[in-house]
This record gives structure tokens, sequence and C-alpha cells, in this order.
């Protein structure tokens, strides 16, 4: 009795075809999953940024909606090393940073096209996840942690000031102009007609395609033997290697995976923002994605782009409120509330690794099956 | 100016380089090679105990944050730095305690992510608390001039050789020197300390031995973070003080304990002089003339001691006098 | 030493240990072990506590590396092997305890190992989707159906009860297609039922697979019922080797390993 | 009543259930064997009663000197007069022979108790006794133990227990991979701390051995008691040493 | 570096697309009304009632859309992007209240908006009402260009003005040029501002490494004398190496001193220590820390520890308040020079002075100044084109002439967008003489006859302006 259905967040023996364990089905299979994820980034600037009330209450605004999406895929590459393969890397900034670095430095000396800098960053994010990888992996646990940290912090020393030449020491990198997508489109200008009002500018359909095709990717690795290996990592590493993996090479691959979205994502913020910050490689960074996969939910698929959502939401928007009040009243309940955002943050960060480990996307799991259950659904 | 004296002048200023480091990661090393837990707040106890030797200290002023906004902007309580040097060790040590009953003893059952996530939530926890009530200005830590009135602590003084050499970093030296060597004593010397030796390797056994080994453990978690309180008192006049200083320190802290080698005192001596040394040395030396190209070293000080960490993990995977092991 | 029936003397070795040693700081932990294990036979090695047995096994899979010594699988040296390449080459372990990975499904437990079986150790096949590896599906679930756990494919494995967990720790090590299994215990902690059922599995995998089997347990009715060969370590070294008979009468077996039961 | 009671106590390993409804008790001063095979269930006995976790006690209650102390944590049960030596040594190697020893007698020191009261009627023998009784250990004190010889490794945890302060001891297959040299010498010290008034429970494998010292005996297999009675009944008794005990 | 000048951006296309894009763009500064809720606490009321006439007055009909021209509603949106948490937030909050001074002085008059700014009217601007949206960079660039798009994009600002390093300066700068949105730059030092990284959108008032060389040589050299040995340290970044180059330059140039050694601090060093020691035992008369603000606060501090103050002289080029309250009595009588100062003798300081410190009860700092300044120089720019429309602004303020912000006369030179201008040239006081907003003494102002370099040499020599778009 095989079940091609057999899933990643526990599975379900098909028996009864309710409504709901159809649904279920369908919710899992991957063109669902690729598809309703390409509805929402396409729905999401025009919520965000231009949609009547919605957007007045969201205060959002295009280019935040761009930024949310380029970290999403940093975060599900990050989730796919921490929250499945069960490796906390400490200097995941060292691919994202690189790679925006790699896509800046090849704009402003060999070609400024967008594909040319995604391609490049992405592939120098690769080979550098290799090598960092390869050194890192030598120990688990914190050592793993701490070396990675190391060696993030030491490019960042590098681009500080002995690299300069290339990278523009303190100042990041300047003067990037990135040219038109196929010669045809400016990635700032505005899409044509309905797409504009929907989408808002080419940047954000390019950025968009590119998140929707992480999902998929990640999506599909997740459904390949290497989500199965990965997991089997996270959940009894000397077992796995017991059955005959070669675990080491397995976890490095997770390592280059991970980087590599990383280096999509690192790319993708050099177009963005056509100038790279130094700081993109502090590794103050690193332990923003930490955050943002942790708040959203590690293990899960959506729970890191959520948390990278709520994370910039805050870090952009809620720290300049200077008031909060009551909903629809004058009735102040704090002051100066911008001025505690990185405290609250810090506290539900420490609130949710303590008592919901599985952050948002784990707690909105946990209420979807109790309502499936009252509604009848099969889950085991 | 001689080759002698330039080399004291290396091994002079990493000592005093390394000698905040050797402070912080004898209590991290510790926590770690007994408890296993690994704590990233421990630089949020360094910025509790630099903020708490300034306010007890020194006559301060703040000019930003809640409290000056509340209105009590003269917190300094002025009672000198001998007070701040006895009174910040016993409050952070209060403060390890609290830490270990409420936090840490629920996470010591958890995988080594979850230790360090948590610790690193309540670091940033911790530096934004001190950020809204003290602001993020700096604030100056003037270092005492005297001790006891009497014996002179700040400003330069003459060595032989070397020349002249900020007299509070020697001070810092002699007192890192004093309270790793107590350490040292407490935990070779003393039944305490062998219960830790033994439970390092084999708690059950020593619970067997009818020894309530969870004192001890709650003990140690306060001794290191008291370390770390006086490392913030020493340290503190070093540099500005602002809310940022205990985020900055934890990264070299962490690389001196792995450096080092994880649960031993020497093991985190050793890893704080060897960080300091590199540093010191990287500045010190003369740059390095190959025909026309000249490589200054100075630039890579930094670098050098992130890459002088990767190397010896590399070549060493426990650390200079870890023990395989013991290492978690 | 007495020696196993003729006819399999003549055959094949499939794993021999040479004269395997191996040390901890002042302790010998094993000392001078060489065993010889033909195809198809089913030899298990008995000894007091603290005798080397689980040394032994942990050489043999490599996760310990030996002194002195060698240990020859098919013909090979494996001893410079990684304890993965042993499970390619062929030797799968169960453990003593549920080694299973808690979090997921029985069926991608038995995947697991059966993808490590038909794919090797490692492979770049991060983009097929597993709905495609119909191969590992089907050795998945031929391996728990033979365990008796196809019907609990979609449950997680750690809701299962403890003896089922265990015969899915047994399958997964089954599942890896091994020419020798090495079972570590193999009913410790089991109810009386749950051993017996895990008896007439061992039984039931070695008429059907003719699986060599290497097993380390402490139940005796099991070793004698199951076994065609009987290894007695005692203080690190062989003291005896023979079919259970031979064991059985054995006053040295007896002596070493019980103080004799002769009062 | 018994100095110590076992009552219908399941305890399991995780999820394994390994002692299934024991009843067993140990009289004051006498030397009292477990028998069985391995993994019968002996350690765990043991280990159920010093309080060490796991197993983890789910049924039945374990009453020392009528005191319940089941579930009690393993530091308090010692202190209140119960020891464990565990099998395979268990010394400290990063310590040395010197400290190793001491750390029996820490828990004596006031300052270490921490201010649980100590209930144990029968003092540990002094460091110079032991020494006395262990030349070899003598000579090596200020080595650390992990650079002993194995059979010094032993003899430094049975010197261990002899320091111990304890009214009844645990012993946990003491004869386990040793020399008949040594076994020798471990039934003396066996013999010389049953003398001083201390209760023992003895557990064994090699059966021969431990009948040889113990006054009275149970018989434990698949985790239940099968056997109960004197040593004379269990040598008189055939059928279940050749069912439970032999190969 | 080669500079491409044919990108186009959004509103270019937008232009190029004709009307239809309009209706989008005029979206965008629906939404971007939402954002005063906000941020809006000094601009009084001006978010209601701003429906109606789309894109009416200022001229609109004359000029196409560009960056956020044209203005929807009746009320201007300038942005402030300061540092509210981080190191420099005091200097920040300082200068943010300059920028609610300067809104206030265009909104109802006051200030030099009365007495010295006669393009101004003190009734809003082209008859607009200002509001403002705050930003927090954090000191960091990445921060501080998020929440300038925030303020571009949502919130519809036609000016950005703020920045409290060169980093952050450079990263605003770039995105208002990319945005097309005029960049007013408040506190920023280093030659690249107007040098490498010259924007046609961003105006500089604060002067630079190169003029702060000028202007400090010829008073050391009175100072101290001829033929003295100097060490430099500095910061291993942009600014530093623009600091230490134009301090060799000009020391050896016009002080005719003789440069020893020149050493890097990586960044991210707080404990100079072994720096210092090398310079105490390098045998030179004067040592120069190009440090900035708290780095500069640990090396001074650190100098003086280690004595190093009885056998050498000690400078530090740039001075600012957060270094100084840190530093306390260390900068006592180290000369460096400030961007302004309470104490300079003037109308118009001691007008902006008075008007300051008769709102907020405090003395103003020199960043202050640069705020107030640059906002109310960019409002009188509009006022005299006759429009927002950012090319013509531009025009207005390349070449323009000016004597009204309390530094003498000056010139906002065309080529580079760089203020040609006087420098205060100031020594710091001792701890006993220090109070609240009163850190240095003025030693000398050097006249921008002293200073400056022409529109191929020096720093300008990297900028080329692209046209006016």
């Amino acid at each position: 009795m095989s079940d091609p259905n057999t899933t990643s967040d526990g599975g379900t023996v098909v028996a009864d075809e309710s409504l709901v364990s159809r649904w279920e089905r369908i919710r899992e299979r991957e063109a669902t999953v690729v598809g309703l994820t390409a509805i929402a980034v396409a729905l999401f600037p025009w919520l965000f940024a231009r949609a009547p009330v919605v957007s007045d209450v969201l205060l959002g605004y295009q280019s935040l909606a761009t930024l949310i999406l380029i970290w999403g895929i940093f975060a599900v590459g990050f989730d796919l090393l921490l929250g499945y393969t069960g490796l906390l890397s400490f200097g995941h900034a060292a691919f994202w940073g690189g790679a925006a670095y790699a896509a800046g430095v090849v704009a402003n000396n060999v070609s400024a096209d967008p594909i040319v800098m995604v391609v490049s960053g992405t592939l120098f994010a690769v080979l550098l996840a290799w090598l960092l990888g390869f050194l890192s992996l030598r120990r688990g646990g914190i050592y793993f942690s701490i070396l990675t940290l190391a060696f993030a912090q030491m490019l960042y020393y590098m681009s500080a000031a002995p690299l300069a030449f290339l990278t523009g020491g303190e100042n990041g990198l300047t003067g990037i102009t990135v040219t038109p997508l196929f010669g045809l489109f400016h990635l700032e200008s505005d899409l044509p007609t309905f797409a504009g009002e929907l989408l808002g500018t080419w940047l954000y359909l390019f950025v968009g395609v590119f998140a929707v095709l992480a999902v998929a990717a990640a999506y599909r690795i997740l459904n390949s033997p290497y989500g199965m290996v990965f997991r089997a990592i996270r959940e009894n590493e000397q077992r796995a290697e017991f059955v005959g993996l070669n675990v080491w090479r397995y976890k490095l691959m997770a390592f280059i995976i991970s980087g590599a979205f990383a280096g999509v994502a690192g790319s993708l913020f050099t177009i963005h923002g056509s100038y790279v910050p130094l700081q993109s490689l502090y590794w103050t960074e690193s332990g923003e994605i930490v955050i943002m996969s942790v708040l959203g939910g590690t293990a899960s698929l959506f729970g890191p782009i959520i948390g990278a959502g709520l994370y910039l939401y805050v870090e952009n928007i809620v720290s300049g409120v200077q008031q909060l009040t009551v909903p629809f009243t004058d009735i102040v309940l704090v002051n100066d509330f911008g001025t505690y955002w990185h405290l609250l943050l810090g506290l539900v960060f420490v609130v949710v690794i303590w008592v919901a480990p599985r952050g948002i996307w784990g707690a909105i799991s946990d209420v979807r099956e109790f309502v499936w259950d009252r509604v009848g659904g099969d889950r085991r | 100016m001689s080759i002698l004296s330039e080399l004291m002048v290396i091994l002079l200023n990493g000592l005093q380089q390394g000698a905040i480091y050797v402070l912080l990661a004898v209590g991290l090393s510790i926590i770690l090679g007994t408890l296993k837990f690994v704590n990233f707040a421990h630089g949020a106890l360094y910025l509790i105990g630099t903020y708490a030797g300034l306010f007890i200290a020194l006559d301060v002023t703040l000019s930003s944050g809640k409290l000056q906004e509340w209105g009590y902007a003269d917190i300094g309580l002025g009672w000198g730095f001998l007070a701040a040097l006895i009174l910040v060790p016993m409050l952070v040590f209060a403060i390890g305690l609290l830490m270990e009953r409420l936090l840490a003893r629920s996470f010591y059952d958890r995988p080594d992510t979850d230790q360090i996530l948590v610790t690193f939530g309540l670091a940033i926890v911790v530096q934004e608390l001190f950020r809204v009530l003290f602001g993020s200005n700096s604030l100056p830590f003037n270092q005492p001039e005297y001790i006891l009135s009497v014996i002179p602590v700040s400003g330069p003084m003459t060595l032989p050789i070397v020349g002249q050499f900020p007299r509070w970093r020697l001070w810092v030296i002699g007192i890192t020197a004093v309270l790793v060597g107590l350490v040292y004593l407490l935990v070779e010397h003393t039944d305490f300390g062998l219960v830790v030796r033994a439970g390092t390797r084999d708690a059950e056994m020593v619970r067997l031995l009818g020894i309530k080994i969870s004192r001890p453990y709650l003990v140690v978690f306060g001794i290191g973070a008291a370390l770390a309180g006086v490392a913030g008192v020493v340290g503190g006049p070093l540099n500005v003080v602002n809310p940022t200083v205990g985020m900055d320190i934890l990264v070299p802290a962490f690389l001196t304990v792995v450096i080092g080698g994880v649960g031993t005192i020497a093991g985190a001596v050793v890893g704080g002089l060897v960080i300091g040394l590199t540093q010191a040395a990287l500045i010190g030396l003369p740059a390095l003339t190959i025909g026309s190209f000249t490589l200054n070293f100075s630039p890579w000080a930094q670098v050098g001691l992130y890459a002088i960490a990767a190397i010896i993990l590399l070549v060493r995977p426990q650390g200079i006098l870890g023990d395989e092991e013991v290492a978690p | 030493m007495s020696s196993g029936s003729e006819s399999r003397s003549d055959a094949p070795s499939l794993l021999e240990t040479r004269g395997l040693v191996k040390e901890f700081g002042g302790l010998v932990a094993t000392d001078d072990v060489s065993i010889d294990v033909k195809r198809g036979e089913r030899v298990s090695v008995i000894g007091p506590n603290g005798a080397g047995k689980s040394t032994l096994i942990n050489l043999i899979t490599r996760r310990l590396d030996p002194t002195a010594g060698d240990i020859v699988f098919k013909g090979d040296s494996i001893v410079n092997l990684k304890p993965h390449q042993v499970v390619q080459r062929g030797i799968s372990k169960s453990f003593q305890t549920a080694s299973i990975f808690p979090d997921l499904t029985v069926m991608e437990n038995a995947e697991i190992a059966a993808l490590a079986a038909e794919n090797g150790e490692f492979g770049f096949n991060f983009l097929t989707h597993r709905d495609k590896l119909t191969s590992v599906h089907e050795l998945a679930e031929n391996t728990l159906e033979s365990v008796g756990l196809l019907s609990r494919a979609g449950t997680t494995a750690a809701d299962l009860p403890y003896g089922d967990k265990r015969r899915l720790e047994i399958g997964i090590a089954l599942a890896a297609e091994p020419d020798l299994l090495l079972m570590d215990e193999p009913t410790a902690g089991m109810s009386p039922e749950e051993t017996q059922a895990t008896v007439d599995l061992i039984e039931e995998v070695k008429e059907e697979l003719g699986l060599t089997f290497v097993l380390v347990e402490h139940d005796m009715e099991i070793v004698f019922s199951v076994s065609d060969r009987i290894v007695v370590l005692n203080r690190g070294r062989v003291i005896a080797e023979g079919t259970p008979d031979e064991i059985r009468g054995n006053p040295d077996v007896q002596e070493a390993y019980l103080g004799g039961v002769e009062l | 009543m018994s100095l110590l009671d076992l009552s219908n106590v399941d305890a399991y390993y995780g999820e394994s259930h390994i002692l299934r409804d024991v009843t067993m008790s140990v009289e004051e001063g006498e030397i009292c064997a477990l028998l069985g095979r391995n993994g019968a269930g002996k350690t765990t006995t043991l280990r159920s009663i010093a309080g060490a976790t796991p197993p983890e006690v789910r049924d039945g209650t374990v009453t020392f000197k009528g005191r319940d102390i089941t579930g009690t944590p393993a530091e308090d049960v010692s202190a209140g007069g119960i020891s464990l030596v565990p099998e395979e040594r268990r010394i400290f190697p990063n310590l040395t022979v010197a400290e190793n020893l001491h750390l029996a007698e820490v828990v004596r020191n006031k300052s270490n108790t921490w201010g649980r009261s100590l209930s144990f009627d029968h003092e540990g023998m002094s460091t110079e006794d032991v020494y006395a009784q262990f030349p070899r250990l003598d000579e090596r004190r200020s080595q650390r133990a992990g650079t002993l010889s194995g059979g010094e490794q032993q003899m430094l945890a049975i010197a261990r227990a002899l320091k111990q302060s304890t009214d009844l001891l645990l012993l946990d297959e003491p004869y386990e991979g040793l020399a008949p040299k040594i076994i020798e010498d471990v039934e003396e010290a066996v013999r010389q701390i049953s003398e001083d008034g201390t209760t023992i429970l003895l557990v064994e494998q090699n059966a021969a051995a431990a009948i040889k010292l113990a006054d009275r005996a149970y018989v434990i297999d698949q985790g239940g008691i099968v056997f109960d009675g004197t040593a004379d009944e269990l040598r008189a008794d055939e059928a279940t040493r050749e069912r439970y005990l032999g190969v | 570096m080669a500079r491409n000048n044919k990108s186009l951006n959004r509103r270019d296309v937008l232009k190029a697309a004709g009307v239809s894009t309009v209706g989008i763009a005029g979206l965008a500064g629906c939404s971007g009304g939402g954002g005063e809720q906000g941020g809006g606490d000094g601009g009084t009321g001006s978010g209601e009632g701003s429906g109606g006439d789309g894109g009416g007055g200022g001229g609109s009909e004359d000029y196409p859309a560009l960056g956020n021209f044209p203005i929807d509603g009746n009320t201007a949106t300038y942005g402030f992007n300061v540092p509210q948490s981080g190191p420099y937030a005091s200097e920040g909050q300082d200068e943010l209240r300059a920028y609610q001074l300067a809104v206030k002085h265009l909104n109802e008059g006051g200030g030099w908006v009365d007495s010295q700014f006669d393009d101004l009217s003190g009734d809003g601007v082209l008859g607009y009402q200002i509001d403002y949206v705050d930003g927090d960079t954090a000191t960091d660039a990445d921060t501080a260009r998020q929440s300038a798009s925030r303020m571009i994009q949502r919130d519809g600002a036609i000016m950005v003005s703020g920045g409290s390093s060169s980093a952050v300066a450079i990263a605003v700068q770039g995105l208002c040029q990319n945005e097309n949105v005029l960049f007013m730059a408040c506190l920023t030092h280093s030659n690249d501002t107007t040098g490498k990284d010259c924007a046609r959108y961003g105006f500089r008032e604060m002067f630079n490494a190169y003029m702060t060389g000028q202007a400090l040589a010829p008073v050391v050299k009175e100072a101290y004398g001829e033929g003295l040995k100097f060490y430099q340290l500095y910061a291993d970044y942009s600014w530093g190496q623009t600091q230490q180059a134009s301090m060799k330059k000009f020391m050896t140039e016009v002080a005719g001193w003789e440069q020893v050694k020149s050493v890097a601090t990586p960044l991210g060093t707080s404990d100079y220590q072994s720096y210092l020691s090398e310079a105490a035992n390098s045998g030179a008369d004067v040592l120069i820390l190009n440090h900035y603000g708290l780095d500069g606060a640990n090396s001074v501090q650190q100098a003086i520890d280690a004595g190093i103050d009885s056998d050498m002289e000690i400078l530090v080029p740039l001075y600012n308040r957060p270094m100084a309250e840190a530093a306390g009595g260390a900068i006592e009588g180290i000369y460096g020079t400030v961007a302004w100062d309470s104490q300079i003798d003037n109308e118009p300081s001691k007008q902006f002075t008075q008007a300051f410190r008769d709102e907020y009860d405090r003395t103003p700092s020199g960043p202050a100044q640069l705020a107030y300044a640059q906002t109310l120089q960019y409002s009188a720019a509009a006022e005299r084109a006759g429009t927002f429309y950012p090319p013509e602004v531009i025009k207005q303020l390349e070449g323009y002439e000016y004597s009204n912000i309390g530094m003498g006369s000056e010139t906002m030179r065309a080529c580079d967008h760089q203020a040609q201008r006087d420098v205060p040239v100031v020594q710091g006081l001792s701890a006993s003489e220090q109070s609240q907003g009163q850190y240095f003494k003025i030693v000398n102002i050097t006249s921008r006859d002293e200073l400056g370099y022409a529109c191929d040499e020096g720093p300008a020599a990297e900028c080329e302006l692209g046209p006016a778009k």
C-alpha cells in the first residue's frame, strides 16, 4: 500500500476521502504549493503598499515588500540548514554579504546585467560555502557555530580594510548601476497597467520570480532524497551514518545549498539597493537570519519567510511608530513605542525558544490541526 | 629602540589585551566544561559588570535614556573604584545564580542550538534594556586615580626596558592574574573544585557518592558570572562604555575558549594569551619588505585574530589544551 | 579449541577478525580477538559484562579504531573504511536501543535505509522528487512488510509502542540489504511476548533472506535457539568457540562465565 | 522490618519495561546476593534503589530504614546511608588516585553537605587504612587514575567503596573482568566491610563467587524475582540454577 | 571608475510612458499620506484635508513627474534621517531638534527665516505647508538606506537630509540619486562624499577631511613650531584614509613637518594601546589620531592614559560632541576642527543659538547648525526656483553664494556640490571647564581663502557629476 503523499509534516495515509483530507492532499502537491506561493507573492505588494484601507493600516511600501521577499529567500535557505539538518550556522552573513559583494563587483567591472549579477553572486556564495563548509563541518555542535562565526567575521574584517580596494571598505560598495533586464526593462520602473498596480516595479517581479523559484526548489529538495536524509541527520546522525549514508557529504551539501539560497538573496539585495553595505558581512546579520527563522518557525517551508517579513516589518515600520494607541482611539498605551522595538523583539525571541520552539508557523499549524480535527479532518 | 624592548612591549601589550579575554573565557569555559551549557549571554554579564562598576565607582550623569527622561539622570553612587571591585562581583554572582536557576537549568537537557539561541536572545534583551534605560550614548568611565587614596593606579608609569606604560593596564594584568590564580586554587585545591572536576567527567558517580552536585554547579555558574562582572569593572575604564560592549567582546571571548580548549583554566589563559599576543605582534612587528613589495601587518590585526583561531581549530579541533573526551 | 561442523569450516569466510586489540587508556577491552564468520552462518557472541562484546561490535562497524589487528570482509580489509562505507560493503547493525528517526514516519525511516542501499552513500539527486524513487520505495515497503510494520507506514515513529520501535530498528538495519547483520541485544527491554515475536522475526529473516548473523545477546534461550555457533568472550579474550551443545557443556565457559553452576 | 524493602517495583528505561513487580528485602547486617544472567534486571534493581536515573520507578515502593525513598535523588539516598558501587569501575580518570579516594569522604565534611543531614551509622575506612590495604595505590597516590592499569583501576574503585560511609553497600558486579588473584582481594574487602557492620547487597553474574559470601540470595530473570532463599537453599536447588543461571 | 549615466529609472520611464502612469504615481503619494500617522509628531494636523487638487501648485504643469515631484496635496514632506539609536543617538537627537526647529520656522516664521533668508516667507514653502518624517539610521549604512527608502517611497519625501557618518551619507546619497530626491547632507566629513561618490542630487555644507588638514596646518605650525616629526594612526576605512592622506599632505607642505610613520588601525578596534606603544616609541613629536567619534574618544583617552601627552603633542583632526562627552577631560588642549560652534561670534550664529535655546533650553551642537541650515537652504532654493521640481532646485543650489548661516561667505560649488567655507579650529577644554554643550574653545577660524581646492584637484578631481536630470 504505497502512499505517494507521505508528507514532510507527519504524513497521512489516506483512508477516507473526506473533503478535508482531499484538500490536505491537494495542499501538499508541489504545483499547489508553488501556485499558492506565486499568488501570495503577486498579491503581497498590492496589499502591503497600495490596497485601500489595508495598506494604510499596514503602512507598507514597495521597496520593503521587495526586501521582505529577498530576506525570505535567504531565510528559506537558512532553514534548510537549521531547521531540517539541525546545524546552527552563525556565519551565514558570509554568503549573503559575500554574494552581495560578488554581484556588486561583477556589476562594476564586468556586466551589470541583473541575471549575470545573480548568477555570479550565487556562484561565489556556493564556492565560499563549499570552502567554509569543508572547514567548519569538521566539528559539530557549538564548535560548528563558532567556527562559522569566526570565518564570517574574518571575511568581514578582510572586506573592511585589506580588500577595501575591491569592496569600498566601510563606505560599502557604491556606484553600482544595474542595467535593464534583457536590455529592455528598467528594474526600477513600474510595470505597465494592471501588473504595475498589483506588483509595482519590474524589480519586484524579478525578485518575486526568484522567490517563487526558491520556494519551489526548497519544496522539491525537501521532497527529494535529500529532504529525507537531512531530516534523518537532524533526528539521529549516528543512525544515518549506520544505514550507510555519507553524513558528512550530505551535511556539506546542506551547507552549500543553504549558501546558494543566501547567495541568490544576497545578489538580489545588491540589485535592490544598487549598493552593498559593509554591514552585510557583519555577524549581527547572521544573528538576524537566525532570529527570523526561529521566530517564524524552523523546519517549515513558510515559517522562515513569515519570520523575515515580521522582523523587517517591525524593524522598518513598527520602529517608527511613536505612540502605541488603542486602535481607532486616541488612548495612548505606550509613548516612544518605537524605541522599544528591539527589546520587544528580543523578548519575543526568548519566549519563542523557551515555550514554542516551533515558532509562529508551528503555532499556526497547531491551530490548523485543531480546527481540522474539529471539522473531521483525517490526521492520523 | 632595541629589539628586546620591542619584544617586551609586544609581550606586555599581548598580556594586557589578553587579560580581559582570559577573565571572560575562564568563566565561559568552566560553565561550558562542567555544565555543558553554552552561554552567549556571557557578554551581557560583562555589560552589567561595566555599568554597575561605573555607577558604583563614579558620579554619573546620564545625558540620554529613559532614566534621564524620568528624572533620574544622576545615578552614580561615587563610592570609588574599590567598592565597585568588591560589590560588582557579588552582584553579578547573584545574577549568575538567578540565571542558572531560572534559565539555564531548564535548558541543560535541550540541544546546544537551543542553548545558544536562548542565551543569544537574552543577550539582546539585556543590551536593549540597557540602551533603553541608560541611553545609547557612550559614557566615560574614567580610570580611578588612586585606590584606598594612596595607591596610584592610573596614568603612565615608567618601566625598565619597556619605557612608559599605562599603569592601569598593568593593574588589569595583575588583577587578572590574581583572580585567575584564586579560581585555579579553588578548582584545583578545594573540595568544591574536586567535586566540580569530578562532575565534569561523571556527574552521576559524584551524586552516587552522596554529593549534591547541583549546588557546586550553581556556584560554578555564579563564579563564571562574577568573573565576567569583574572583567567589566577592570575592562570598562579601558574604553568608553555603551550598551554594545557586551556583544563586542563576546565573540573574541568565545574564540579564546575554543582556542585554549574547553573546561580548563589553563586553556582559557593560553587562549587569551594567544589572541592577545597575536594581535600585539601583528601590530608591533615591523613591516616586511620583499623587494618593492611591503607587507604591513597592522591592518591585519583583526583578521589575524580570527585566522589564528580558525587555524588552531583546524589543526587541533579540541583546542590547544583541550581534552577530546570532555568536549561537548 | 572446538570447531563447528566440518562442512561449515570449508565454506568461504564472510567476516574475519585477525588479532584485534583495542586499548582504552590502561585498559585492554579486546585482546587478540580472532573470529571467523562463514557466509550464511549465525554466530552469537556471548560473555559476561565487560567481556569486550560491544567493543568488538564497534570495531567491526568501524566506530572505533583498533589498536592492532585487521578486519577482513568478503576478502578485503575494511579496517581503513569509515562506518558508512562498511555499511555500503554489506555490514549492517541493529542497535541495542531503538535507534530510529523519531519525528519521521515509519515509511520514511525505512526509506532512508533503502535509499542508502539503492542509491549508495551519496548522490546529487536533490532535485529528484522522491515519488520517482520507486525502487527505494519498494524496498522500504518490502522491508516493512517483512518486519510486520507495513500497516503502520504512515505513523510517526515516535508514536510506536516500544516493541514496534525495536522491530523498526531491525527493519532499518535490514533495509540496507546487508550480507551480514550485526544485532546488538535485539531483545533488550522487551516483554516476553515481544521477545518471542522478535525471535520469530529473526528466524523468519534467517530463512527468507539467508542472511549471515552476528548476534550479541544476553538471553541464552535466544542464543541457543538461533545460533549455529557461539563465541565466548571473557576479559577481552576468546575463551571458547563452538556449537551450542559444545558451549553448553564446556566447563571453561561455566567457570569463567558463571563461576560455575556447581556451587 | 527489614533494612531495605522493595515492594512491587516496576521500573522502566525510557519506554522499555525492565523490572516487573520486584519484591525483595535485605536484612540489617547480612550479605545478600542478587543473581541472574546478563540483562536480567540486576543493575536496574540496584539503580532503582540508589535513586539513579534512568531507570524510572513508575510503580511500587522502596523503603529504607522504614522511610519511603522511592524517587529520592541519588545524592540524598547516598547521604541517607545507601552507597552504590556501580559496575565498570567509574573512577574519575582526570583526577589523581588520592583525589578519587578523597571524593568518597567529601560529603562527610560539614561544609559540603549543603544543609542536608547525613544519617549513616557506619563510618568508612580511613585513608591510612585504605592505603595499608592497597599498597599499590599508595605508591600511585598522585598519579592520574586514567593512567592506571585495569587491575589498579578496579582496586581504586573498591578502595573508594571502602572509604564510603554507609549502612547499605550496593555492589554491582565487583568481580567483573577481574583476574582470580584480585577477586580474592575483593572478597576479602567485602568480608571486612560486612564484619564492620555494613549491610551488603551484592549483584553478580558469577554466582559461585557471590554465593561464597552471601547469607541469602535472590535470583532475577527477565525483570522478575524467580528465587528467594538462603545460600544453602540455592545450592540445593539445582533446577533453578540450571534454568536461570546456567549456560 | 566608469560611470554610467545612461541609467534610467522608474520615474523617467513614467515620464516616457506618458499620462497613463500618473495615476500610479498619485497612488503612491496617497499611501504616503498614511505614513504621517506614524511619523508626524511635529507637523501639527497637516495630514488632513489634503485631498482635492492633485498635484496642483508649484508649477507642476510645467514640469514632468520626477522623483516625488509633483507633490500630492498641499503639504510638502521632508525626510530627516538621523541616528536615534546606536552610539551617535545623542548627536542625532540634537540634529532632529534642529530639523524640527527649521520646519517650525519655515511654517510659522522665526529664526533665520525672519532674519537671514530673504527667500523664505515663514508661511511654508511655495505655498505648501512643510511636514516631516524622521527615521533612524542607527549609524548603520544599511539601516539608513532602508529608512530613507521608506521616507521616499511611502511618505513621499521631496527632500532627505541627515547623516552622521560618511558611510551613512554616501549610502543615502546614492539612494537619493537613484530616486531623484534631493539629499542635503548633514554631518559627513569624508572626501568621498563630494569626491569619489559625489552625486547630482547631493549637497554638502560640511567641510571635508582635506579642508580639515588645510585648516589645522597653519594653526598647529604656529602653536608648536616648525621641523617637527609626526606619527599618524588612522582608522582603516575611507574616511580615515582620506583624513590621514590630507594630514600628511598639509602637515608636510604647509607646516613643514616630517611624517615618521602612518599606521592603519582596523575597523572594529577599540583598544589602541598596542598602536600607541609603537607611536610612543617612534621618536615623533606629534601624534595625529585620525579616529572619529567613539573610536576617537577611545584613542585619545588611551593616549593620555599611556602618558603620551607628556612627550608628544596630540592632534585630533575632527571633533564631535559624543566623542567629547565620552572622552571627558582627555581632550584638554588638543587641537582639532568642528563643524560649527555656538561660540562663533557673528549674527547668524548668535541668532541660531538663541532660537535653539529658546525652544529647547540647551546649546546647539555643530551638527544641529548643519541640520538647520541645510533645511532652510533647500527651502530657499525651492522658493527661488519657484518649484520643487528637483533639477530646478539643483540649479538654484549650484554655484549659490551666501553668507547667512554663520560661517562667513560661502559658495556651494557647482562642480562637486561642496560648500567652500571657513573652518573653525578648536582646542578641547579641561574636564572642569566643560559643561553641557560646551566642550571646546575656538582658537581660530581658518578662512576659506586658505582652504579649498580647484574643481580639478584634490577630492574634486574624482568627482564627475552627470548633467542634471
